[in-house]
């Protein structure tokens, strides 16, 4: 299989373990990713919240590069920009009148023909592949945590079901992971707060990572750097808040399904982590 | 000065809405032009759009076509029957030439007294404006009796 | 030559003060064919009517234009009038001379010309009118009422006893419907089967009901007083004659395990099985899906235990023809699912629960005999949430009208439930209160200040469970949308009434129409509430729009009354403004060229397929044929119809041209 | 075919101001609360999001101003929640960002609200002369502007030595391109 790959400007930094994570297991599974050349930032939510042009055209300068690449299908692991690419596509859609101007400011022609997938989905289809190669099941007790981005507005990104999705429980089942039944799957972590509102994003990450342990969960799995920043970089913040020292890592679900295919942590970039993944070593190490 | 044009306009119009509506127009005695003359059927659905094309031939100036809003047909769907016709009727009249505006379709029903006289109004200025249809009569000819 | 007479009517001086009526008579002795004119200050009075009368007799005329108000006002006064004279009351027109004449344009000269030019159409109408009778169509009265709930039973008992007969068709083995589920109404919390056993067991031994209990309608032909209706009659696998309904083969099933249906599947069931005990018929049926001996070819407990040796299981359906002058449709609703709901846990939490689910716990006779036990592990629920508009005026995932019933009985759910658990909390998430209705009010405001139900005034956003809670996040938006967090042992969702499964089906097969969410549609929303656009074909109850049981029971005796009404007669009568199949001598039989473009227009598949055949049977051609105790002349076949073959009584092409050339 | 009884909105309102950019129409609201109900920063805010609809459903200047003057409108996150299950299907992150727009056009950003306005354009401003997040620069950018000096200052070695941080920002290679692109949008507002 061969995709398009807009990594984002946070895999670059802050989730580089994502990016690497996601790469490493995409070649392990024999995809090969294509990277839109010289793409810019999507204008995450401060170009939305700002100016509604620019959340437009940012988006749109992205898609029509990988269109003038040659690409069909673009995978964005990082759920905020697939969810801005998705909602920008679809507005241009709905919005012919719009196209003048947004190619005028993006200097490309636009065509809008670009699929725009998430990491999920992409696992999704390769999951009988990740079966046969799985060599060191990830036999962990995990909860799943998809955020807000991946399944909302179910209008734009239409993907599994809004409220207690099962993408994400289905994948880590096929590694051998099992699945906690837990409440918060969607529920939001702060996002873009994390700057801004800390206090914000410790409490409502804090009960996140709070009820994960309650219900016996070794490890919160995600899909968003947003929210991977939000539960590893604001632990600190999480547990003054919440007068605890929880030390449940949150790892990408790339990284999980990499220990489980027997590839390097390092590879994974699991040393990255603000909370260690201590069974890391030992559960993925071994081949 | 010459003497102002008065349009003759006829209109079909379904028992059940549209004349139901312009009684209304009465009860409520609002005024509206002259001008027009309703001919009573019992759906929109009756209406064989010769017979518009015959009222234009006979000299009328303008026609009205008006029936029960869609969904409300006291005959269930008449009146979709009469729209469909409509569309196809209004295609092919544009083809042969016929002055589209001087044949309107629409829905008064039963409780839009002042419609129907705002839509009589309307029509009847408007097909003033066109002046008479005597093209239409002159192409036609005399020979569609 | 025609001999028409006209008279105008000053009606007053509503006419007469803008209209020159004098004049408008003079200019019609004019018109040719015109024998006879006047004016007179109120022609419907008895002396213009008696005028009119002895003016046609003077004159003979054959034809007749009043001049006057509108046709919908008193049409039906002066053709009455002329037919007394002795002429077909169909050769009477009516100008309009004042709701579209003088009381829409100023007095002058041209107001008084147009008033002319209205009687001229007509005159030219009536000169092509035809003496037109009334169409008579016999009536088998034997009505069937489709549902067996109160609704239906409350139609049966009423045709019944009105003395005609009645098959009463019930889709599920007993009747009782969803009332006999509930456990006490509103607003007298009076004991639903205490009220309603006596109507169910009166309808089982009326000597002119036919109860055809685990039955369906499969297929209806035919026209009003004269509809054949096909009845699947399920295989109960029985012999209910010999049966005595002992229960002897229900205590021995050995599959006991079934969800039960009639306790919303909070209780069990055997394989063989009544409803419930008080059933009627009280005759078990075996739910082949569940049997052993089905599935696996081995058993027949039942079978052996039998007294009577009533066990059946060779049976098979069995379809039933009837001939049937009216139907009634009384079929009722169903009750959207707990599963519907994403945010409140797509029906994973086995502590929400939906109104019928509570009706079953709250019951005398339910699974838990009353006592207030939640679903998950019996234990008495200490703190209940109700939420009122679940799935209800929620256009994004349910239906955005109003279920109607929902407030009402969420006021007596927590009511109930503060009876029977004292201490308990009850909360009401709502967004109105609609309580419409005698006595409604005072028992939601009784429920709020004697039982002390709190009621919040908002919607609920996500359900979810925690240390064996519902934890149930709404908000008050009397508080500016506070949010609000009740820990709740157990959650009642009062779910949207919704039509009942397969209303669509059965629609298409009655060929009555529905609405978009699959209610049956009215005939007119106000002046014809239980009559459907199908002559013959009525409606009661929640099968309509969502409804509750007196206002379901007033419905039910309404469209009696209509079916008694249309069987007091051994033929009706009815106007003769219909259309019809030209039919001309051999071998042109017909100008219609049997394209039956009309079948697909006629709303009331009123056109037939007739063939021609000759002396040795040999089929000669098809041609359209109009039923006339069907068609109710809207007249669109005529307008599609390529050859002309096909015109309207009453509005013939001829007419309508007559009319046109006078333009 | 209009029966000539539909009366629009004052074009002065927000209302209808948010009606026209966002297609969303606040009539829809029929105040069942459900959005904070659910909403994550619902107990934060000073006006809650049904109570932000229901000033705007009143058309008056005084009200609007509240909104416009609020920091709720500031704390939304944008987490969709609300739009998900909003019954009436108002899409009201849509308002929110509007309405966020029309607060800074007018001047009238919430104090509060002004630090969250620092990060988003210290965002902008880093994509706008790189064409991608320069993580590091943003922090620093976000620390002038806000004043919030002593914030995070524990967290950029942790990150750095994580090599999560990068002290030179990515710079896309047609630049120019990223300056036009904003001078076609933000700079023509």
């Amino acid at each position: 299989m061969r995709i398009g790959y807009y990594p984002g400007c946070s895999l670059l930094g802050s989730s580089r373990e994502f990016d690497e994570s996601a790469r490493t297991v995409l070649e392990a599974l024999d995809v090969e990713l294509v990277e839109v050349p010289d793409w810019n930032c999507c204008g995450a939510s401060s170009a939305h919240i700002l100016n509604h042009e620019l959340s437009l055209a940012l988006p749109a300068r992205i898609l029509a590069l990988a269109e003038q690449a040659g690409l069909t299908e673009v995978l964005a692991p990082c759920a905020a920009c697939s969810n801005r690419l998705l909602s920008a596509q679809q507005h241009l859609e709905q919005h012919r009148e719009l196209w003048a101007g947004v190619q005028e400011a993006i200097g490309l022609p636009y065509k809008g023909t670009v699929k725009v997938v998430n990491i999920l989905e992409v696992l999704d289809r390769l999951k009988e592949h990740i079966a046969v190669k799985t060599t060191a099941p990830f036999t962990k007790k995990v909860a799943s945590y998809y955020g807000c981005l991946l399944v909302r507005p179910p209008r734009i990104v239409n993907f599994d079901r809004p409220e207690d999705p099962q993408s994400m429980d289905r994948l880590l089942q096929a590694v051998g992971a099992i699945p906690v039944e837990w409440p918060f799957k969607t529920e939001c972590c702060g996002a873009a707060f994390s700057v801004t509102r800390t206090d914000l994003v410790a409490r409502l990450s804090g009960k996140l990572v709070q009820d994960a342990v309650k219900r016996g969960a070794d490890a919160i799995v995600v899909a968003c750097p947003m929210c991977h920043s939000n539960l590893d970089l604001r632990r600190a913040e999480i547990n003054e808040h919440l007068q605890e020292e929880y030390t449940i890592p949150a790892m990408f679900i790339t990284q999980v399904v990499g220990l489980a295919l027997g590839l390097d942590p390092k590879a994974l970039g699991l040393h990255r982590h603000m909370v260690p993944v201590e069974f890391a070593e030992t559960a993925g190490a071994l081949s | 000065m010459a003497e102002q044009f008065e349009p003759k306009i006829t209109a079909f119009v379904c028992n059940w809405c549209t004349y139901a509506g312009a009684d209304l127009t009465g009860t409520s005695r609002i005024k509206y032009q002259s001008n027009v003359r309703v001919l009573r059927v019992p759906c929109t659905g009756r209406i064989d759009y010769m017979m518009v094309l015959k009222a234009l031939h006979k000299g009328a100036d303008g026609i009205i076509v008006s029936g029960c809003h869609p969904n409300d047909c006291h005959y269930t769907s008449g009146n979709y029957h009469a729209r469909r016709r409509w569309m196809v009727f209004k295609k092919m009249m544009e083809v042969m030439g016929v002055d589209m505006r001087r044949i309107t379709f629409s829905w008064v029903s039963a409780a839009e007294g002042a419609r129907w006289a705002q839509l009589v109004n309307e029509v009847t200025d408007q097909v003033r404006a066109l002046g008479p249809y005597t093209a239409f009569r002159q192409v036609v000819g005399a020979g569609v009796e | 030559m025609s001999r028409i007479g006209v008279f105008t009517c000053h009606c007053g001086e509503n006419i007469g003060a803008t209209v020159d009526c004098a004049k408008v008579a003079e200019m019609c002795r004019a018109i040719p064919g015109v024998v006879h004119s006047v004016d007179y200050k109120y022609m419907c009075s008895d002396p213009g009517q008696r005028m009119m009368q002895e003016a046609i007799r003077e004159h003979q005329l054959d034809g007749v234009v009043v001049a006057a108000c509108s046709p919908r006002m008193h049409e039906p006064t002066f053709r009455r009038a002329v037919s007394g004279a002795g002429i077909n009351p169909y050769m009477c027109e009516m100008a309009n001379l004042r709701e579209h004449c003088s009381w829409v344009h100023e007095k002058g000269e041209a107001t008084t010309n147009k008033a002319a030019d209205l009687i001229r159409v007509l005159v030219e109408k009536v000169k092509h009118n035809e003496p037109l009778h009334p169409i008579k169509v016999p009536v088998t009265r034997t009505a069937m009422v489709i549902g067996g709930g109160v609704g239906g039973i409350q139609v049966a008992l009423d045709i019944a006893n009105g003395g005609h007969k009645v098959v009463l068709v019930e889709k599920s083995p007993s009747i009782g419907g969803h009332m006999s589920q509930l456990s006490e109404t509103f607003p007298t919390l009076d004991c639903s089967q205490c009220i309603l056993t006596p109507r169910m067991v009166e309808a089982a031994q009326h000597p002119n009901i036919t109860l055809m209990t685990y039955s369906e309608v499969e297929k209806v032909d035919g026209f009003i007083g004269n509809f054949k209706v096909t009845v699947r009659k399920k295989a109960r696998k029985l012999d209910e004659k010999l049966c005595t309904g002992c229960g002897l083969c229900i205590q021995k099933c050995p599959n006991k395990k079934i969800s039960d249906e009639f306790n919303e599947g909070l209780g069990t069931r055997t394989a063989i099985y009544v409803p419930f005990p008080q059933a009627v018929p009280n005759k078990p049926v075996i739910d082949m899906k569940n049997c052993t001996f089905y599935k696996t070819g081995k058993c027949k407990v039942c079978e052996k235990m039998c007294p009577t040796g009533a066990i059946r299981f060779e049976q098979e359906d069995e379809l039933v023809t009837l001939d049937i002058g009216a139907i009634v449709l009384a079929t009722g609703f169903k009750l959207m699912k707990t599963d519907a709901f994403p945010e409140y846990g797509y029906g994973k939490h086995k502590d929400i629960i939906d109104g019928m689910q509570f009706e079953r716990l709250a019951s005398a006779s339910g699974p838990t005999s009353g006592v207030m036990k939640r679903p998950s592990d019996g234990k008495e629920p200490k703190t209940v949430v109700f939420i009122a508009c679940s799935g209800s005026r929620d256009r994004a995932k349910g239906v955005p009208y109003c279920s109607k019933i929902c407030c009402m009985y969420t006021a007596k759910h927590a009511m109930l439930y503060k009876h029977k658990v004292h201490s308990g909390k009850a909360y009401v998430f709502y967004m109105d209160i609609r309580a419409a209705g005698k006595d409604y009010d005072e028992f939601v405001r009784r429920a709020i200040e004697e039982d002390e139900v709190k009621y919040i005034r908002g919607r609920v956003s996500r359900i979810y469970e925690e240390d064996g809670k519902l934890i149930v996040m709404g908000a008050d938006t009397l508080m500016g949308g506070e949010p609000v967090v009740i820990k709740a042992d157990m959650v009642v969702l009062a779910t949207a009434v919704q039509s009942n499964d397969r209303s669509e089906e059965l629609a298409q097969t009655l060929h009555v129409s529905y609405d978009s969410y699959g209610f049956f549609a009215e005939a007119h929303p106000k002046l014809r509430p239980v009559e459907t656009n199908t002559a013959g074909i009525f409606l009661a109850g929640a099968c309509q729009a969502p409804r509750d049981i007196p206002e379901t029971v007033a419905q039910a005796s309404g469209a009696a009354a209509k079916v008694v009404g249309l069987f007091s007669n051994e033929e009706l009568t009815r106007e003769p403004i219909v259309a019809v199949v030209n039919r001309q001598a051999a071998p042109v039989y017909s100008t219609c060229t049997g394209c039956f473009l009309c079948q697909g227009a006629c709303p009331y598949q009123a056109i037939e397929q007739e063939e021609i055949k000759a002396r040795d049977g040999q089929i000669l051609m098809t041609l359209a044929r109009i039923n006339p105790g069907l068609c109710q002349g809207c007249g669109t076949c005529v307008a599609t119809c390529r050859t002309k073959a096909i015109d309207l009584q009453g509005f013939s092409n001829e007419q309508l041209y007559a009319e046109l050339m006078t333009l | 075919m209009s029966s000539g009884t539909h009366h629009h909105e004052h074009a002065d309102t927000l209302a209808w101001r948010v009606r026209q950019a966002t297609g969303v129409k606040l009539a829809h609201c029929y105040q069942c609360g459900k959005c904070a109900a659910g909403c994550p920063v619902a107990t934060e805010m000073d006006t809650t999001s049904c109570q932000v609809l229901r000033l705007l459903q009143y058309g008056l200047p005084e009200y609007d101003e509240r909104v416009l003057r609020s920091e709720s409108i500031w704390l939304c996150l944008a987490c969709e929640t609300c739009s998900t299950r909003c019954p009436q299907e108002v899409e009201i992150p849509k308002v929110m960002d509007f309405v966020r727009g029309e607060a800074l056009r007018l001047n009238l950003v919430h104090p509060r609200g002004k630090d969250i306005l620092a990060f988003h354009r210290a965002f902008l401003d880093s994509i706008e002369y790189t064409g991608r997040l320069y993580e590091m620069g943003l922090v620093a950018d976000y620390k002038v502007r806000s004043r919030h000096f002593l914030k995070d200052v524990l967290l950029a070695p942790k990150m750095y030595v994580k090599g999560k941080l990068g002290l030179l920002p990515h710079l896309i290679r047609n630049r120019r391109g990223m300056k036009q692109l904003f001078k076609h949008t933000i700079g023509k507002g």
